[in-house]
């Protein structure tokens, strides 16, 4: 569609990446903030939109391109094949609504945080396009840590607030230890040409023990960006404390990139897979995706429990992965192909799911300044609109059919149920449990999803400052229409997503669905083959849809519409007060109670003796204790030892010297 | 598709409708029989529908479009899901649309959407029947479908039209698997149709109710089509079970001579279903509801265990 | 062996240097520990002068007179002025106890003149034998500095170090390029008055020149 | 003839504000004086780019891809050090710190300091490198001493002993190296010239040569502050005017490396084995590793900032040790970036410090408040020098690491350690200082904030993009040093 033009898919993706980087100067000097959030932020939107335009028609071609900037013999390297391509299609396409939402939700902004805030937000979309071009392990990691600096200082704008300041420190802090781990992954993988493009890599032949040394070091490295099981810490603090666009497009996006990253290592850069490194993804992928939903279930505050359910989607992708790769290694394509679709095919929903929630808990933060959820309640009765749009988000974060959650896992699920027949007979053990836990997770995903919103916008409001709140405004609501939009067409269309998806698969494993896809027409989606399993949303979504009106108009001719409104009727109790509905706690209590064993729960419990009783309970993460305190520790202790070496006498400074000066000179001796 | 299966299709989707609340009542009646009581016949589901349609419908002040919606959603997925199962033939048209993910992943919409409404009232039964069910449900959910995988993988496909097809009629074989999956299929069953020792549909004490709590609120046409939804649940889950299990008799495909013999069948499977039912609800006693989640826990290990067997004793050489 | 009467005089020197080193480590009193340096000033000029008669050099005369002017009379005499001033008489405290301190520094001679045989071998100069002792009074001076608690004494040090690498000039090589040796000595003359000031300063912010004073910065 | 120039300017300036140090425009003099010692070294710079290296005045100085830059470096930033020190220094004398007669003192030892840093870089004699590095040292511990408070006469009086016992044993060692190379060169003046030293290096006795490398590493080493003879380095930054902060850290360090890095090359030549590169990455690794550690137990932000200068030194060292076109490029260019970052974060350190009144971590909060600029100006720079992306840091450091990942695995482990923990005590803190609720206070001259920036943009430039002229000036450099 570009080609007409005598354009590039890649110089228009060049110019969107220019473009966001005007726009961020433009921002800075820019003196009006409300001139910022009318103008700006939807130009950026239009930005996107050019961006996923030019993804989509470059999905099916490769192009490359130098800049001349960079190391003096490394000049940028620049290439966009299948791969970069559907992931700047996620970039651009999800990037949309945030963007129109985040016209209205910073117009009130003082200019004084707007400016850099704005500069901030367009040099992360532009660095996370520049991720997915980049050709080369210098123009990578540069990308790679702007995204990180940009985005940590939009986690840091509410700065005065310590629990902020915290968490864009953990944020940072664990991005870097990732990147240095990515920078040695990149070390390993020029194997000693000392040429660093990725064209080079691609050439590389590294003996198995140094191929499994690069795939866990991206593991590692990309994992602590995902929040991968246990480098999740930052996520849970650093998503709440950022504004909720940008937790939107962090949840939504840039953990994506990380997911881009091992893929582009392990299937592109590296010649081979071993089916333990999918064995050890698997089962990587597997606890982060249970540790992240139990813990959503247990959330009180309403970024929190996103937060920790993109870990579990972030589990669901890499299990995919992991998947992929076992198949993959043992020469089972069209099974990794159908893996791997369905891992692309999950991180694309989640980045409309769980963007459009999040944009959902902006609105909600504007209107009621609450993040806890103990504060919320009945909120359907003030802001209709936004609980429409909500309720499309919380059933696909659901995973229930005919959403685009439900396809994924779907898909994921197709894959595992096909898998009899590998060599390993311990996986083929391996993968129905490993089937059952994913289920498990996905079925707590629902009984999260229902706290969420049955809390916050259903019952009665637990507030009474809840009364005067207004609903989202128009740029909120049309941003998250963009999503709304994007999460029922993934859900009832999959067959023509998935079309898209096999250059993907096609590059990566050399195997594509669309041959079974395209065969029973778009209406059914038939991964291998009819007879074997088959998935029909939109005839779904009619068949549910006209029952309804059926019964409806059935019901309607048949029997008379009286109606009254009276006092609920709760068994006759009398009294009937805000305060008797579960809270959130209360409502993830029974999942507390369940898995106690798994999060370190502190409890408040009072005695039958107490005048004021008083019952108080949070859950901690046990992983902190067991893997970062003793860092930490040790850090500490090493560091006071030392100190003793320096403790200001010159003497003994002296001596230092000497001894040293002697020892070399016996040394030489 | 052509015009034939079309009308089966329907005929199925009619047939479904109507008789689920009969299987609702036949398994009470079972129940009140083993009771030594004398129970309200076979009709009464029907009797009760009547009577609800008639009622003026009341609503709490607050009660939002959700609330109001729900019934009608609710009421369709069940007939969905019950209408899609071939348990007369195997050549419904519309079946490919659905395979039993698919499936599972509707009673899961149900859940969710009759768990919503419960909490929009916001009263303290409502939230609680919320809270236990979507509890109940989580667990039921996955073994749910451990049954189903371990029926799939051994006909090679989610579909339900190929499982019946491999079970019923390819040559017969015993799967061991099954067994474990039958067992924790009955299990699964108790706990999503609140039966004893689950649930108690015939009580309203906060301690003991689940469903109930959660349909408190409603009352008369919504009421009845949350009933009546709740009797295709029964049925959906009879006939699933009936696929899975004793496919025999099934009409298979263009075979029309074999449809009423599969009717018949299907009437005698029901009827012994409904009362092994009412048998085992007369056997077993209400539990605490925090032993609920070992019970289903208990059935998803099952599950699990009869795909592992599978894969031990009958996996493909 | 036999070396001419230049060679044995420039050991003789040595040897006279090592002692006067050995001195300055066991010394008590600071007054004698600053005639011992002038006393050091003048060895070293003397020998330079030998060594520039043996050999020649006439560039090392003006060194010898140079040290002779430098380090035997104007330093002494600034080191002089300065403790008259300060009026510190008092006696120099050891860090260590002193036979402890002899014993590192006879193990420091041994140590130091292993390191030189080989390179002495390979010296052409009629003085090569004497580099060790250099070396050797280098780390002697070094030691000093490391066990006196007070500040002059460490400074005297400091200076007798400088005198060890000046014998170590003319001993090794017949002394450096003349811009070299000028710069050298302009150099000590500075950091001579710059610490002359220090005593001062350290004086009137400390009152003492103790060093013990001076361990606030640190790491705690 | 630039030669004169750059070397006679701040000389005469330095003498001529030790007259007329107290005018009320010696501020602007200091400035301008250093202004044209920039132009100068940049004139230079045009020539060596023209005309290839030369020597002048008997060979007694010289000129080469290695030091011409390191020349133009110190007079940049010398000229911008001058820039910020004008509102810094009356700042200090409105807040009564300094009296006129100090003032004075400091800009005349402030251009002997440039003085002998360049006289260092640019003569070709050992032992005038020597002796200008022994200068260095004096008038610095004049600067050091500056505010006269018991705690900066401590810091200056272990500055001067340390560095002068040290710098001792590199006279030491300098004899050595005469005593070795007169054999091959003859007695007299040229066999202290580096020139011919090289053109022979190979034809020297090793057994001397390596004892005396040993006696010069020790010597310049300490005034590079490697580990563990860094003692002084941390009192000197922390309680000497924050300028003098600056340009110790960004000149004065480089220059000591600089020697020693002279001196390796000749041991290589000598030994033909890896020993003096060895040692060298022995020295930095412990240096990176000890600073690292230390880091996190500060509370003084100049002391933070001075042991993370200790932490860069090494890195250099250790590049310089490994050697090879690749990591002796990347040193060069840690140099350089090294130096404009550091003294950039050290102008906004000053500044706000000044502001807060303290230089106590804990009592500096909410930079980005008071004075958003002065904030920003940290935070950046900060991040630059943990080797962010997209700033010149990361490329040197990416380098360095993806080299020594390749040759020397071994020392990944303690490098990433250090890194990582160096970044967390660092980035700690300054998100503390720039972040948050403010406790500062409005200064009484607007600061200088065009050198902060300057140099962070300059560093941004060679994180993105490397002049060519410049990336072969570090090449012949890098192909110089081996």
């Amino acid at each position: 569609m570009f080609a007409s033009f005598g354009v590039l898919p890649m110089d228009v993706i060049l110019g969107v990446v220019v473009f966001w980087l005007v726009l961020g100067m433009a921002g800075l000097v820019l003196q009006n903030s409300r001139l910022i959030a009318r103008i700006i932020f939807p130009l950026g939107a239009l930005g996107s939109l050019a961006l996923a335009g030019a993804a989509l028609a470059g999905l099916d071609e490769t192009s490359t391109a130098i800049l001349p900037l960079g190391l003096p013999d490394l000049p940028f390297h620049l290439r966009m094949d299948a791969l970069s391509a559907f992931f700047l299609l996620l970039l651009g396409s999800a990037s949309i609504g945030i963007s129109v939402f985040s016209a209205g939700y910073f117009r009130d902004m003082p200019k004084a945080s707007l400016g850099p805030l704005c500069l901030e937000y367009h040099l992360f979309l532009a660095s996370m396009a520049l991720v997915f071009l980049a050709d080369d392990a210098y123009l990578f990691m540069v990308a790679w840590e702007s995204m990180a600096l940009s985005s940590y200082f939009l986690v840091t704008t509410d700065h005065d607030q310590p629990e902020v300041r915290r968490a864009g420190f953990l944020y940072l802090l664990i991005a870097h230890v990732g990147a240095i781990s990515i920078l040695m992954c990149f070390g390993v993988m020029q194997g000693g040409h000392g040429d660093y493009t990725f064209g080079a890599m691609r050439h590389a032949h590294l003996t198995t023990s140094w191929a499994s040394a690069v795939f866990f070091l991206a593991l590692f490295g990309f994992g602590a960006k995902a929040g991968i099981l246990p480098l999740h810490a930052w996520l849970p603090e650093a998503h709440p404390a950022a504004p909720s666009p940008v937790s939107a497009m962090m949840s939504g996006i840039m953990l994506k990139t990380a997911i881009y990253g091992i893929l582009r290592i392990t299937f592109d850069l590296l010649g081979m897979q071993l089916w333990w490194w999918g064995v050890a993804a698997l089962a990587l992928g597997l606890l982060t995706a249970l540790f992240g939903v139990i813990f959503a279930a247990v959330q009180v505050d309403m970024k929190r429990l996103l937060a920790y359910s993109s870990i579990e989607n972030i589990g669901f992708i890499l299990t995919g992965v992991g998947l992929t790769i076992i198949f993959h290694d043992s020469h089972k394509d069209a099974l990794a192909a159908l893996a791997l679709t369905a891992s692309l095919y999950h991180a694309l929903n989640h980045a409309f799911m769980k963007g459009l929630l999040f944009l959902g808990t902006g609105s909600i933060l504007h209107a009621t300044g609450e993040r806890h959820l103990g504060k919320f309640g009945g909120l359907i009765r003030q802001m209709p609109k936004l609980a429409l749009l909500m309720l499309v988000g919380a059933l696909a974060l659901a995973g229930l059919p005919p959403l685009n959650g439900f396809v994924s896992e779907w898909l994921l699920l197709q894959a595992f149920l096909l898998s009899p027949g590998l060599p390993q007979p311990y996986i083929n053990m391996l993968v129905p449990i490993a089937a059952a836990a994913l289920v498990l997770a996905a079925a707590l995903a629902g009984y999260v999803m229902v706290k969420f919103y049955g809390v916050i916008f259903l019952g009665q409001p637990r507030d009474s400052s809840l009364a005067k709140v207004h609903d989202a405004g128009l740029w909120e609501r049309a941003g998250m229409l963009c999503m709304v939009i994007g999460c029922i067409a993934l859900g009832v269309f999959p067959t023509f997503v998935i079309l898209h998806l096999d250059h993907v698969t096609e590059m990566l494993v050399h195997h594509s669905l669309s041959v079974s896809a395209a065969k029973t027409g778009w209406l059914l989606l038939t991964p291998i083959q009819a007879e074997r399993a088959s998935y029909g949303p939109l005839v779904l979504l009619l068949i549910i849809a006209g029952g309804g009106l059926l019964i409806a108009l059935a019901v309607k001719k048949l029997v008379h519409g009286r109606l009254r409104r009276g006092p609920a009727w709760d068994c006759g109790f009398p009294a009937q007060t805000a305060r008797m509905q579960d809270t959130a706690e209360g409502f993830g209590q029974p999942i507390r109670q369940i898995f106690e064993w798994y999060m370190g729960v502190v409890r408040q419990v009072p005695t039958p003796f107490d005048k004021h009783p008083h019952f108080h309970s949070e859950t901690h993460d046990l992983l902190w204790n067991i893997f970062y305190a003793p860092v930490k520790r040790l850090n500490d202790a090493i560091g006071k030892q030392l100190g003793k070496l320096q403790h200001g006498r010159i003497h003994i400074y002296l001596l230092y010297s000497f001894l040293t000066l002697l020892a070399l000179l016996a040394f030489v001796r | 598709m052509n015009y034939p299966s079309l009308m089966l299709q329907l005929a199925q989707n009619a047939l479904v409708l109507l008789i689920a609340p009969l299987l609702l009542g036949w398994t009470n009646q079972c129940r009140a029989w083993m009771q030594n009581r004398t129970g309200a016949g076979v009709m009464q589901p029907y009797r009760n529908l009547v009577k609800l349609f008639h009622k003026d419908a009341v609503l709490a002040h607050n009660a939002s479009a959700l609330f109001r919606y729900t019934p009608y959603i609710l009421l369709a997925c069940m007939w969905l899901a019950a209408a899609l199962v071939p348990v007369l033939a195997t050549d419904l048209p519309l079946s490919p649309a659905v395979d039993v993910i698919a499936l599972a992943g509707i009673f899961a919409l149900a859940r969710v959407f009759i768990s919503l409404a419960a909490m929009d009232i916001g009263t303290a039964f409502g939230t609680l029947g919320a809270r236990r069910e979507m509890l109940v449900g989580f667990l039921a959910e996955p073994a749910l479908l451990m049954v189903l995988f371990t029926a799939s993988t051994i006909s090679g496909s989610t579909s339900l039209i190929t499982i019946v097809e491999t079970l019923a009629h390819k040559s017969f074989v015993l799967y061991p698997s099954m067994v474990f999956a039958a067992v924790a299929f009955v299990m699964v069953m108790l706990a999503e149709n609140a039966r004893i020792p689950v649930d108690n549909p015939s009580t309203h004490l906060e301690l003991t109710m689940i469903h109930e709590a959660m349909i408190l609120e409603y009352s008369a046409r919504h009421l009845a089509l949350v009933e009546w939804a709740s009797a295709l649940k029964l049925l959906a889950y009879s006939t699933i079970g009936i696929a899975l299990f004793v496919p025999w008799g099934i009409a298979e495909v263009g075979n029309w001579g074999a449809l009423p013999l599969a009717v018949a069948l299907l009437f005698l499977k029901l009827a012994l279903g409904g009362a092994g039912l009412a048998f085992i609800e007369a056997l077993s006693a209400k539990m605490r509801i925090f032993r609920v989640p070992e019970f289903m826990g208990t059935a998803f290990l099952l599950a699990v265990l009869g795909l592992l067997t599978h894969f031990l004793l009958e996996a493909p050489a | 062996m036999n070396i001419p009467f230049s060679g044995q005089i420039i050991n003789m020197c040595a040897a006279l240097l090592l002692l006067i080193a050995f001195a300055m480590l066991s010394q008590r009193r600071i007054l004698s520990l600053i005639n011992l340096f002038a006393l050091q000033g003048l060895i070293l000029a003397a020998s330079t002068s030998v060594v520039a008669y043996s050999s020649h050099q006439t560039h090392l005369y003006y060194s010898a007179a140079l040290t002779l002017v430098l380090k035997a009379m104007i330093l002494p005499w600034i080191l002089h002025r300065l403790i008259r001033k300060l009026n510190i008489k008092w006696d120099v405290e050891t860090m260590f106890n002193i036979p402890t301190t002899m014993l590192a520094g006879l193990g420091l001679v041994v140590f130091a003149f292993n390191l030189a045989a080989p390179v002495s071998q390979m010296a052409g100069t009629i003085t090569r034998s004497t580099l060790g002792i250099a070396m050797a009074s280098v780390l002697l001076s070094f030691l000093m500095m490391i066990t006196r608690s007070k500040a002059v004494p460490q400074v005297v040090g400091f200076l007798a170090m400088e005198n060890g690498l000046f014998f170590a000039a003319t001993s090794a090589t017949y002394g450096m390029p003349m811009v070299v040796e000028l710069g050298i000595a302009l150099d000590v003359l500075v950091a001579m008055f710059i610490l002359g000031i220090f005593f001062f300063q350290i004086r009137t912010a400390f009152d003492s020149l103790d060093l013990h004073h001076m361990e606030k910065l640190k790491e705690d | 003839m630039e030669i004169f120039w750059v070397l006679g300017i701040p000389l005469f300036g330095g003498f001529a504000l030790a007259v007329y140090g107290k005018h009320r425009h010696a501020p602007e003099f200091n400035s301008a004086v250093s202004f044209c010692t920039f132009t100068a070294a940049a004139m230079l710079t045009a020539r060596v780019i023209t005309g290839g290296p030369f020597s002048a005045w008997g060979e007694q100085f010289f000129v080469d891809a290695f030091n011409v830059f390191l020349v133009a470096l110190t007079a940049f930033v010398g000229f911008t050090t001058s820039l910020f020190s004008r509102p810094y220094m009356r700042i200090e004398q409105h807040h009564g710190k300094l009296s006129a007669n100090r003032l004075r003192l400091y800009y005349s030892m402030y251009q002997l300091f440039s003085f002998t840093m360049l006289l260092a870089l640019l003569t070709n004699n050992m032992g005038i490198l020597w002796v200008a590095m022994e200068a260095a040292t004096l008038t610095t511990v004049l600067l050091v001493s500056l505010y006269r408070t018991p705690a900066s006469l401590e810091a200056a009086w272990k500055y001067f002993i340390l560095c002068g016992v040290g710098i001792a044993q590199a006279l030491f060692g300098t004899i050595l190296l005469y005593f070795a190379a007169e054999k091959v060169l003859g007695a007299g003046g040229t066999a202290l010239l580096w020139t011919h030293l090289n053109a022979v290096k190979t034809d020297i006795e090793p057994t001397v040569l390596s004892l005396a490398f040993v006696f010069l590493l020790v010597g310049y080493g300490t005034k590079v502050g490697l580990a563990p003879l860094h003692n002084w380095l941390p009192d000197a930054h922390a309680e000497g005017p924050t300028p003098v902060s600056a340009v110790l850290s960004g000149l004065l360090l480089n220059v000591a490396l600089y020697a020693v890095v002279r001196s390796k090359v000749l041991a290589d030549g000598a030994l033909g084995t890896h020993f003096a590169g060895d040692l060298m990455m022995g020295f930095g690794l412990l240096s990176v590793v000890m600073a690292a550690f230390f880091l996190a137990r500060q509370k003084d932000v100049k002391r933070m900032f001075a042991y993370s200068s200790i932490e860069h030194m090494g890195l250099m060292t250790f590049a310089f040790g490994m050697g090879g076109p690749v990591a002796t490029f990347a040193a060069l260019l840690h140099m350089t970036v090294h130096s404009l970052t550091k003294s950039a974060i050290f102008f906004a350190v000053g500044h706000a410090a000044q502001e807060s009144g303290t230089q106590l971590m804990e009592h500096i909060r909410g930079l980005i408040k008071t004075s958003p600029t002065v904030g920003w100006g940290l935070a950046l720079g900060t991040l630059a020098i943990l080797g962010m992306p997209p700033f010149g840091v990361f490329t040197s450091e990416f380098m360095i690491i993806t080299t020594a990942m390749h040759n020397y695995p071994w020392s990944m482990p303690f490098l990433l350690a250090a890194l990582g923990v160096a970044f967390a005590a660092i980035f700690g803190r300054m998100q503390l200082m720039v972040f948050g609720e403010t406790s500062g206070r409005r200064l009484p001259h607007p600061p200088a904030l065009l050198p902060v920036f300057a140099h962070l943009a300059l560093v941004l430039l060679l994180g993105l993009w490397i002049p060519p002229y410049l990336a072969a000036w570090y090449r012949q450099a890098a192909a110089l040093i081996g």
